[in-house]
């Protein structure tokens, strides 16, 4: 029983957060790879893309929601998911063709396109706070919990919950879906090839008949989707705040290269790897301990390894240590 | 009377960066009392108060140090309400404020290092300080019975001054603190947090942090998890963004909110309407600082800053008559005629030595999903 | 030629736009831009340094900058006797002790050969060195921070002159540098981003927490100055006297001075360090520099020691960025760990070299100023404009409300579109490399 | 001056080079030929430092030189040429010659400082002796071209030139001679014949030409899978079965039909 | 120096990241001269008429050069290092400005195409550096080879593994980490998968062995004998002009030589200035 207790809390307090929220820097990990794989630049914008397509989402929730649409026990705000993907990806191909197309145009070097990445990051920044403001806004209906801790502990008798919520669900499912769809475009059709082909050598990619503006619509739209579905999930399971968004973009960085630039596996392995960096090294061991071990040898202290305050220092620690030893990333990122 | 004309008064808040969502409500506050005092037509012989913002970013103190040099070099106000952050704010006061001999007031720096820096008499504050409160909080959970807490704090002078004195006061009591555990405002995730809070155990958190910031975060995720279903609310969380985002999910949590039982703050709330959200951290004392600083004139019978502080702390304190938000008119009124006031306002200002708020608490309840007034301390 | 009136005329534009903000705004703010306008030079001169030479992507010049204001607290705060009776020693002690372990296990590892004994031995090591590390360094810390925790609660500085810590502060990070250098160099540019980005935030966790040091969140203020108090000179009877017979109102004049002393010794290492970047550049080691930037593999092939060289360039680069902190805290005279944020101090510093042009140092002195300007005065720059567009709109609407509610946003809105039509149309920086 | 002995380097399972024992005799111009994928690449790019070896090792002159980086081996002598040509691009023609050799004194930044008469007098020097090298390879009109805008055979020339500008022990070309005009590359040999005779350079030649190879080269040595197959005179490996079998081919199948 | 685009000052390290490596490419699509010339009936499948021109807005590289193959032809280029052969190459497939001379396919002026439009109409180009997908597998540089065709591949696919086995050994891996005669013929079998009307090859055979240039050049004349033109360049001069129907002798951007390919063997001023004796 108390290891059944021991288990259930460790689950409960390491497994299933830190596996959410892998998820969710996976998916906007997902993102920013594969703009650097196919465009071959590192899109700072990407934080404020997905603010984007949550907001955009968040306004068509609204709306259903005012006209009296809903999706049951799953978030209405699923239903306007693809609105939102349309209306981000319109801003992506449209910001390319205003900003990026001319660079591509001229065969400028990736770190232009970075800093204009950093323009478009300033621009999207400011049009997502003119639109929907600063501030929280809050938009998950639904079922919160697929089971909640009190639930799970009048279940089980135990002494610990196991909480799971809806949106936690959903987004390691859609994660999982994501990736494995993304690896079969990418590898098995020809679009996909021709988006690898193009990323690798452009001037041949013109060669061989490929058409390149076809190209990069695609990978835009496709980031469209990506940043919006991460957002959205993101913003259903915590809240939808423009400044956190931005935020977002150092832990995704960290995860897409932890797990290999331009790699959609590595980005996937790469936000587990930080979330659960951040979540078990300053996890207090003393209450799992305590349900372990007898009475005579319960720990005093945490049993912490470091103090929370520490928490990002010590996911960026263990992502320098996975660069020394892995210097392109767990899953070999780009790399000449 | 003097002859009448239009009076400066810069505003100087972080409206970018990580707490600009607290921002604008401030902001307003602080032009709602400029506007009742312009038309009432009362100051200084019937002078206008124009407000001119300036964004003090919080994380920049050169860009809040230009900005707030172009406030007083080049538009010319006579006073500043703000900064908000700590970092801002010793910033502009010791390299702008302070050579141009202009008087500050901010509503929400709240660092110690602030009481005792080099003002020249030209800085206060209309946030209360840390200390008091923590007795406050310590007394409250007492009270209830509480023996055990965790705390958080957001990891800022705020949170982290207010978690020491507060983890002090209870320790001193006979209480236990468990873990006191910093939270970075605007970041994406509070599991690790909250994970190691619940493992501490205890039986309340009392989460000394922002209510639209990492605040909410952190209690979304330990109800979420069934770590703790009762919270502590210290200032900073006390709004009813806690009624939007949790209602009755933590019916019980219990803290308390700078107030008197004179109601200053519902009457704020009333002439906010829905403008804004008047609840939002700091913006009563927003509305408060704007308003000290344009009574302090009207005492002065001058808005020049050199001859007005010395009257901040009188029409501050008493003795005099109370004034309450919407009673700037009255106030003036009273002062004009050479009276005395005491200005109460929305956020129950008592500044003491050094220009800081001493504050009186209002301790409140969530009961039914609502913030209700228990009584007052 | 031409290209260097070029040059010239764009120095130019950016000493008139300075100029039209004394004018039109004031000096005051005219000179505050000034000033940080070479402090935000001598950044991008070291961050271009390091890219614009040998193509290293640093964006933990955050990290490098808080270690230079770090070491201005280190060195001109005065000491807290109390805290340091109260257990200064133990703490030294403690990271003397914390070092021997460290180097300890280094000498165990390079000495004991490969295999499960050694990481066992390792092992225990580490783990028996950092309790006893614990052990004495947590009380020490505690008794430190127990010692009037809202005043000090340090250990303070050493209470020397404040200019001491320019060079200490280089120095300072300069060394960090090396340690993340000799780490992390092996890894390729994005992968070396996101070492130096992990090592900055490490570096402000450390100045966040570690109150001992100082004073963590609680900020440090009032660190001492080089140049005189402005309201001093407002009480120097002689200085008054002086002003008020020059015609100027003693007030304004004192912060103008005061200003301008700063700007001079800015100046002084602005133009020092230029002159030593350039000498450099022009030499055959500019020459082996940009070779390696070229190709690495061919380099190294002829000879060159790339990673001997890249950590040279590393390290300067980034006691630069140190020098520059240091310059920073010491101007704003106090120390506030949680305003070191990516944004505007790394991210900001990169748009400055690039826009000024990387490889070429003129260039990302001009951006360094030319950035700066901009990023203080596109905010009433938005504000009007906000105004303007809102001017014809019914009072009261609830769309100029929102407007002018917004209206600090424009803030990022327009840094963002002049970002964006500089680099348009000035794609190599507006100084490119020659 | 070079022995490898049973050099290994395995890219995961595949053996590049599997159990190489070879021999570079001093003064010798040695020829390494054999198949696409023999791994003649692979061992230069482990003699010189550019890969680890899996296993086996590497001496000159009875030295231990495994898995020194290529800078160290630079400073012993043993220069190398890219069978894929690595140029500076950004940097002219010239200054790609100027920056090769060592030990300048410019290259501290102190010197670069405060001994700035001597660096002058260096450069001219070094100026000197790189319009001589770029001369004698015919391309000196390029000589303040960027070097990234030469035609593919002009990199190549480039690459030799470099190790003109120093006095090496021992060279190794790898492929040199692909994509080099054949006139220019009869030069070329003539060249690296004088640098052996006259400077005592040692070379090893990567080429699949063997009018260059014969032209050149005693002995030759034969790689196949990764290992020695044979080695000997021109006139030897011609004759040998394997190596025309593996390498060397029977000529065109089809010509005689071709229509004239 | 020449002018080169401010856009691609290529900076940082040698590898992939924020400085990747690899730029966009070089390529820019060629504009056209003003003026288009009627068809020009009884005239060879492709020819460059009178080309002249540059890179960017350099110096003419190129002076009134002509290169023609007809169908079922070989035509082969050679000349010194830097003589412009690639350039003109280049030129023919619409990658370079030249601002006077045209190019006609089958009688049509195509000059002022893209270079996908060309490869569209049945143009295959084997570029004589960067010209393999390094990141892929070397059967999806063959596919990529293929991507306008719709037919099914396979067969063409097996003819090539047939041609050079080493290929079907290394399908599977990163064309990237083959050697370097590995992937020039990588590069050859690319572009014999689109099935073109005409195949031009920048060196081909550079640092492929003896045997497999052997087979390389078998395979290029049964390839011209199915009708499709091939325009090649080539430092294999002997061999390659053995096989060649006409032969070009470049030299500065300007037709030194034309002739066919045995009666420039047979010239001794050719073989000793150009041929190596
Ligand atoms: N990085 C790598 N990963 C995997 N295999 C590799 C790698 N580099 C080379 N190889 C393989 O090793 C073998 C030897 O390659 P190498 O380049 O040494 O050949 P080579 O003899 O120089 O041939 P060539 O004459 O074509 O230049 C080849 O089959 C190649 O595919
Ligand atoms: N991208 C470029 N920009 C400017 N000039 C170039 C560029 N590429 C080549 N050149 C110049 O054009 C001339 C002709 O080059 P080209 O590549 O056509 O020569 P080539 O005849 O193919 O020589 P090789 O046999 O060496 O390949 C050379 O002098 C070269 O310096
Ligand atoms: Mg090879
Ligand atoms: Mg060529």
């Amino acid at each position: 029983m108390d290891f059944l207790n021991a288990l259930v809390a460790f689950l409960n307090f390491v497994v299933v957060p830190a596996t959410a929220y892998g998820s969710q820097l996976a998916l906007g990990a997902l993102g920013v790879t594969l703009i650097y794989g196919i465009l071959r630049f590192s899109n700072f914008a990407h934080g404020d893309t997905m603010a984007f397509g949550t907001m955009a989402t968040i306004l068509f929730t609204w709306a259903f929601q005012s006209i009296g649409i809903s999706l049951g026990p799953l978030p209405t705000a699923l239903l306007a998911l693809p609105f939102g993907i349309l209306v981000t990806g319109a801003l992506l191909v449209g910001t390319d063709r205003l900003v990026y197309k001319f660079y591509r145009q001229q065969k400028a070097v990736p770190v232009i396109f970075v800093i204009a990445s950093l323009g478009v990051m300033f621009v999207t920044n400011a049009l997502v706070r003119f639109i929907i403001g600063p501030d929280d806004q809050r938009f998950a209906d639904g079922e919160r919990f697929i089971i909640s801790a009190r639930e799970f502990r009048n279940l089980t008798g135990l002494d610990e919950g196991l909480a799971l919520r809806t949106t936690q669900g959903l987004t390691v499912v859609t994660a999982v879906i994501v990736v494995a769809l993304l690896f079969w475009f990418l590898n098995r059709t020809r679009t996909g090839k021709s988006m690898r082909a193009f990323s690798d050598n452009e001037d041949l990619a013109l060669l061989s008949g490929i058409n390149p503006e076809r190209v990069v619509m695609v990978t835009w739209l496709i980031v469209a989707a990506l940043a919006t579905v991460a957002g959205t999930l993101y913003g259903l399971d915590k809240s939808f705040k423009p400044f956190t968004y931005f935020q977002l973009l150092l832990p995704i960085f960290a995860a897409a290269i932890v797990g290999g630039l331009g790699s959609p596996l590595g980005a996937i392995a790469g936000g587990f790897v930080i979330a659960f960096s951040e979540v078990t090294i300053t996890y207090a061991f003393k209450k799992v301990l305590e349900y372990l071990l007898p009475e005579a040898l319960e720990p005093d202290g945490l049993v912490q390894l470091l103090s929370t305050d520490y928490k990002f220092a010590v996911s960026f620690a263990i992502l320098i240590i996975v660069l020394l030893f892995k210097p392109t990333g767990l899953f070999k990122g780009k790399s000449v | 009377a003097a002859q009448s004309n239009d009076i400066k008064i810069g505003i100087s808040v972080g409206f970018t960066g990580p707490l600009e969502s607290l921002a604008p409500p401030m902001a307003m506050g602080a032009e709602m009392a400029m506007k009742e005092v312009s038309d009432s037509g009362l100051l200084l012989g019937g002078s206008t108060v124009t407000p001119v913002r300036a964004d003090s970013t919080c994380i920049d103190a050169g860009a809040a140090t230009s900005a707030a040099e172009r406030l007083i070099t080049s538009d010319g106000v006579k006073g500043i309400m703000g900064a908000m952050c700590s970092g801002a704010t010793g910033a502009i006061l010791s390299n702008v404020a302070m050579p141009n001999g202009v008087v500050m007031i901010s509503p929400s720096a709240t660092s110690p290092a602030l009481s005792t820096v080099e003002d020249n008499g030209l800085f206060f504050r209309t946030a209360p300080s840390d200390a008091r409160q923590g007795v406050v909080m310590t007394e409250i959970i007492m009270d209830r019975g509480f023996k055990e807490v965790a705390v958080t704090y957001t990891n800022n002078d705020y949170g982290k001054g207010l978690a020491d004195s507060f983890a002090a006061a209870f320790e001193e009591a006979g209480g236990t603190v468990t873990l006191v555990a910093a939270h970075e405002d605007g970041k994406a995730d509070y599991s690790a947090e909250v994970g190691a809070l619940a493992s501490a155990g205890g039986e309340v958190l009392v989460v000394a942090g922002y209510v639209d910031q990492g605040g909410s975060g952190i209690i979304q995720a330990a109800l979420d998890t069934g770590a703790f279903d009762t919270f502590v609310l210290p200032d900073g969380m006390v709004s009813v963004a806690l009624e939007e985002n949790f209602g009755s999910d933590i019916d019980g949590s219990f803290g308390q909110n700078p107030g008197t039982d004179s109601d200053g703050k519902r009457i704020y709330a009333e002439m906010v309407g829905d403008a804004y959200d008047s609840t939002s951290p700091f913006s009563a004392e927003s509305y408060d600082a704007a308003a000290l600083i344009m009574l302090a004139m009207q005492a002065a019978g001058s808005a020049e800053p050199g001859d007005y502080k010395d009257h901040v702390m009188d029409v501050a304190n008493a003795p005099g008559e109370e004034i309450l938000p919407g009673e700037l008119a009255k106030g003036l009124k009273i002062l004009a005629e050479g009276g005395e006031i005491d200005y109460v306002g929305a956020s129950a200002v008592e500044l003491i030595g050094g220009g800081e708020s001493a504050g009186n608490y209002r301790e409140m309840e969530m009961k039914d999903g609502k913030v209700t007034t228990v009584r007052f301390r | 030629m031409t290209v260097n009136l070029r040059n010239l005329g764009l120095f130019g534009i950016v000493a008139l736009l300075i100029v039209a903000t004394g004018v039109i705004q004031s000096w005051n703010v005219a000179l505050t831009i000034l000033n940080y306008g070479l402090i935000s030079a001598v950044m991008a001169l070291g961050v271009n340094m390091q890219w614009g030479y040998a193509g290293l992507f640093n964006v933990g010049i955050m990290g490098f900058a808080a270690l230079g204001g770090l070491a201005v607290v280190l060195v001109s705060m005065p000491p807290v006797g109390e805290a340091w009776s109260a257990g200064g020693l133990r703490v030294v002690l403690a990271l003397f002790w914390g070092l021997i372990v460290l180097a300890g296990s280094i000498l165990l590892y390079q000495r004991m050969a490969p295999g499960r004994m050694r990481t066992l031995a390792l092992i225990v090591v580490l783990l028996a060195g950092f309790f006893s590390y614990r052990a004495l360094f947590d009380p020490a810390v505690a008794a430190i921070e127990a010692v009037n925790p809202a005043g000090t609660g340090y250990l303070g500085g050493l209470g020397l002159p404040v200019l001491l810590a320019w060079p200490i502060g280089g120095a300072l990070a300069g060394a960090a540098a090396w340690v993340v250098g000799k780490a992390a160099l092996g890894l390729r540019s994005d992968y070396l981003a996101i070492a130096t980005l992990g090592i900055a935030e490490i570096v402000i966790a450390v100045m966040k927490n570690e109150d001992w040091l100082s004073r963590g969140v609680k900020n440090v203020v009032s660190i001492p100055r080089p140049v005189p108090y402005e309201i001093d000179l407002q009480n120097d009877p002689d200085f008054v006297a002086r002003m008020t017979s020059w015609g100027y109102d003693p007030v304004v004049a004192s912060s103008i001075v005061v200003k301008l002393a700063y700007a001079g010794l800015f100046a002084a290492v602005l133009l020092a360090l230029l002159w030593l970047l350039e000498m450099a550049l022009r030499s055959p080691w500019g020459r082996m520099m940009r070779a390696i930037r070229d190709n690495e593999t061919a380099a190294e092939a002829m000879g060159k020691d790339v990673k001997k060289r890249h950590l040279q360039i590393f390290v300067m680069g980034s006691a630069i960025c140190g020098v520059a902190g240091a310059m920073l805290v010491t101007m704003e005279s106090q120390l506030i760990p949680s305003s070191y944020q990516p944004l505007r101090f790394t991210f900001l510093i990169w748009v400055m070299v690039i826009v000024g042009g990387s490889g070429n140092n003129w260039g990302a002195i001009l951006g360094g100023f030319l950035i700066w300007f901009l990023w203080i005065q596109v905010e009433p720059m938005g504000q009007q404009l906000m105004a303007l567009i809102t001017a014809g709109m019914e009072d009261g609407s609830a769309l100029k409300e929102h407007l002018i509610e917004s209206a600090a946003h424009m803030r990022l809105l327009t840094m963002g579109i002049v970002l964006l039509l500089v680099l348009r149309f000035s794609p190599r920086g507006l100084i490119p490399e020659k | 001056m070079i022995k490898v002995e049973n050099l290994h380097k395995h890219f995961g399972g595949f053996r590049a080079v599997d159990g190489a024992t070879l021999e570079i005799a001093e003064g010798s111009i040695t020829g390494l030929v054999g198949p696409n994928g023999a791994g003649k690449t692979t061992l230069f790019n482990v003699i010189a430092g550019n890969l680890q070896p899996t296993s086996g090792k590497v001496t000159m002159l009875g030295e231990d030189i495994t898995g020194l980086p290529p800078h160290d081996l630079f400073h012993k002598g043993l220069l190398r040429t890219f069978q894929i040509a690595h140029e500076f691009g950004s940097m002219t023609v010239r200054e790609n010659l100027m920056m090769v050799p060592g030990a300048q004194s410019g290259e501290t930044m102190w010197n670069a400082w405060f001994k700035r008469g001597q660096i002058a007098r260096e450069e001219a020097a070094l100026g000197k002796k790189a319009d001589e090298v770029l001369e004698f390879l015919t391309i000196d009109h390029l000589r303040d071209e960027r070097a990234g805008n030469l035609s593919g055979g002009q990199k190549k020339l480039l690459e030799l030139g470099r190790t003109m500008m120093v006095d090496a022990k021992i060279v190794f070309l790898d492929e040199v001679g692909a994509g080099v005009n054949r006139t220019l590359l009869g030069t070329i040999a003539d060249a690296i014949l004088r640098l052996n005779q006259e400077r005592g350079y040692t070379f090893c030649v990567i080429e699949h030409d063997m009018d260059f190879i014969g032209k050149l080269c005693d002995p030759v040595i034969v790689m196949a899978e990764g290992k020695k197959l044979a080695e000997g005179t021109i006139d030897e490996i011609k004759a040998n079965e394997q190596v025309i079998e593996a390498y060397l081919g029977t000529g065109l199948k089809n010509k005689e039909k071709t229509p004239a | 120096m020449s002018a080169q685009n401010p856009y691609q000052e290529a900076r940082g390290n040698k590898d992939a990241s924020i400085t990747n490596p690899r730029p966009g490419g070089t390529l820019t699509p060629g504009t056209a001269p003003e003026g288009r010339s009627a068809a020009h009936p009884g005239e060879p499948f492709l020819i460059g008429d009178g080309m002249t021109g540059g890179y960017g807005s350099g110096a003419d590289i190129l002076h009134d050069c002509t290169l023609a193959v007809d169908r079922g032809e070989i035509a082969v280029i050679v000349g010194p290092n830097g003589a412009g052969k690639s350039t003109a190459m280049k030129a023919v497939f619409g990658m370079l400005n030249i601002h006077t001379g045209s190019v006609r396919l089958d009688g049509e002026d195509i000059t002022g195409l893209s270079p996908q439009a060309r490869v569209a109409k049945g143009m295959a180009f084997v570029p004589q550096v960067n010209n393999i997908f390094t990141t892929m597998t070397v059967e999806e540089n063959l596919e990529m080879g293929a991507f306008l065709r719709r037919d099914d591949i396979s067969e063409t696919m097996e003819q090539v593994y047939e041609l050079f086995p080493i290929l079907r050994e290394k399908r599977r891996q990163a064309a990237g980490e083959l050697s370097g005669g590995q992937r020039q013929q990588v590069a050859v079998g690319r572009a014999l998968m689109t099935r073109p009307q005409v195949l031009m090859l920048d060196e081909p055979t550079a640092g492929v062995s003896p045997i497999v240039m052997d087979e390389l050049f078998d395979r290029i004349i049964e390839v011209a004998r199915t009708g499709i033109s091939i325009l090649m360049v080539e430092q294999n001069a002997r061999q390659a002009l053995e096989i060649a129907d006409k032969g070009y002798v470049l030299v500065q951007g300007r037709n030194r030589y034309t002739d066919t390919g045995q009666a420039l063997l047979a010239d001794p001023d050719v073989r000793k200035s150009f041929l190596g004796g």
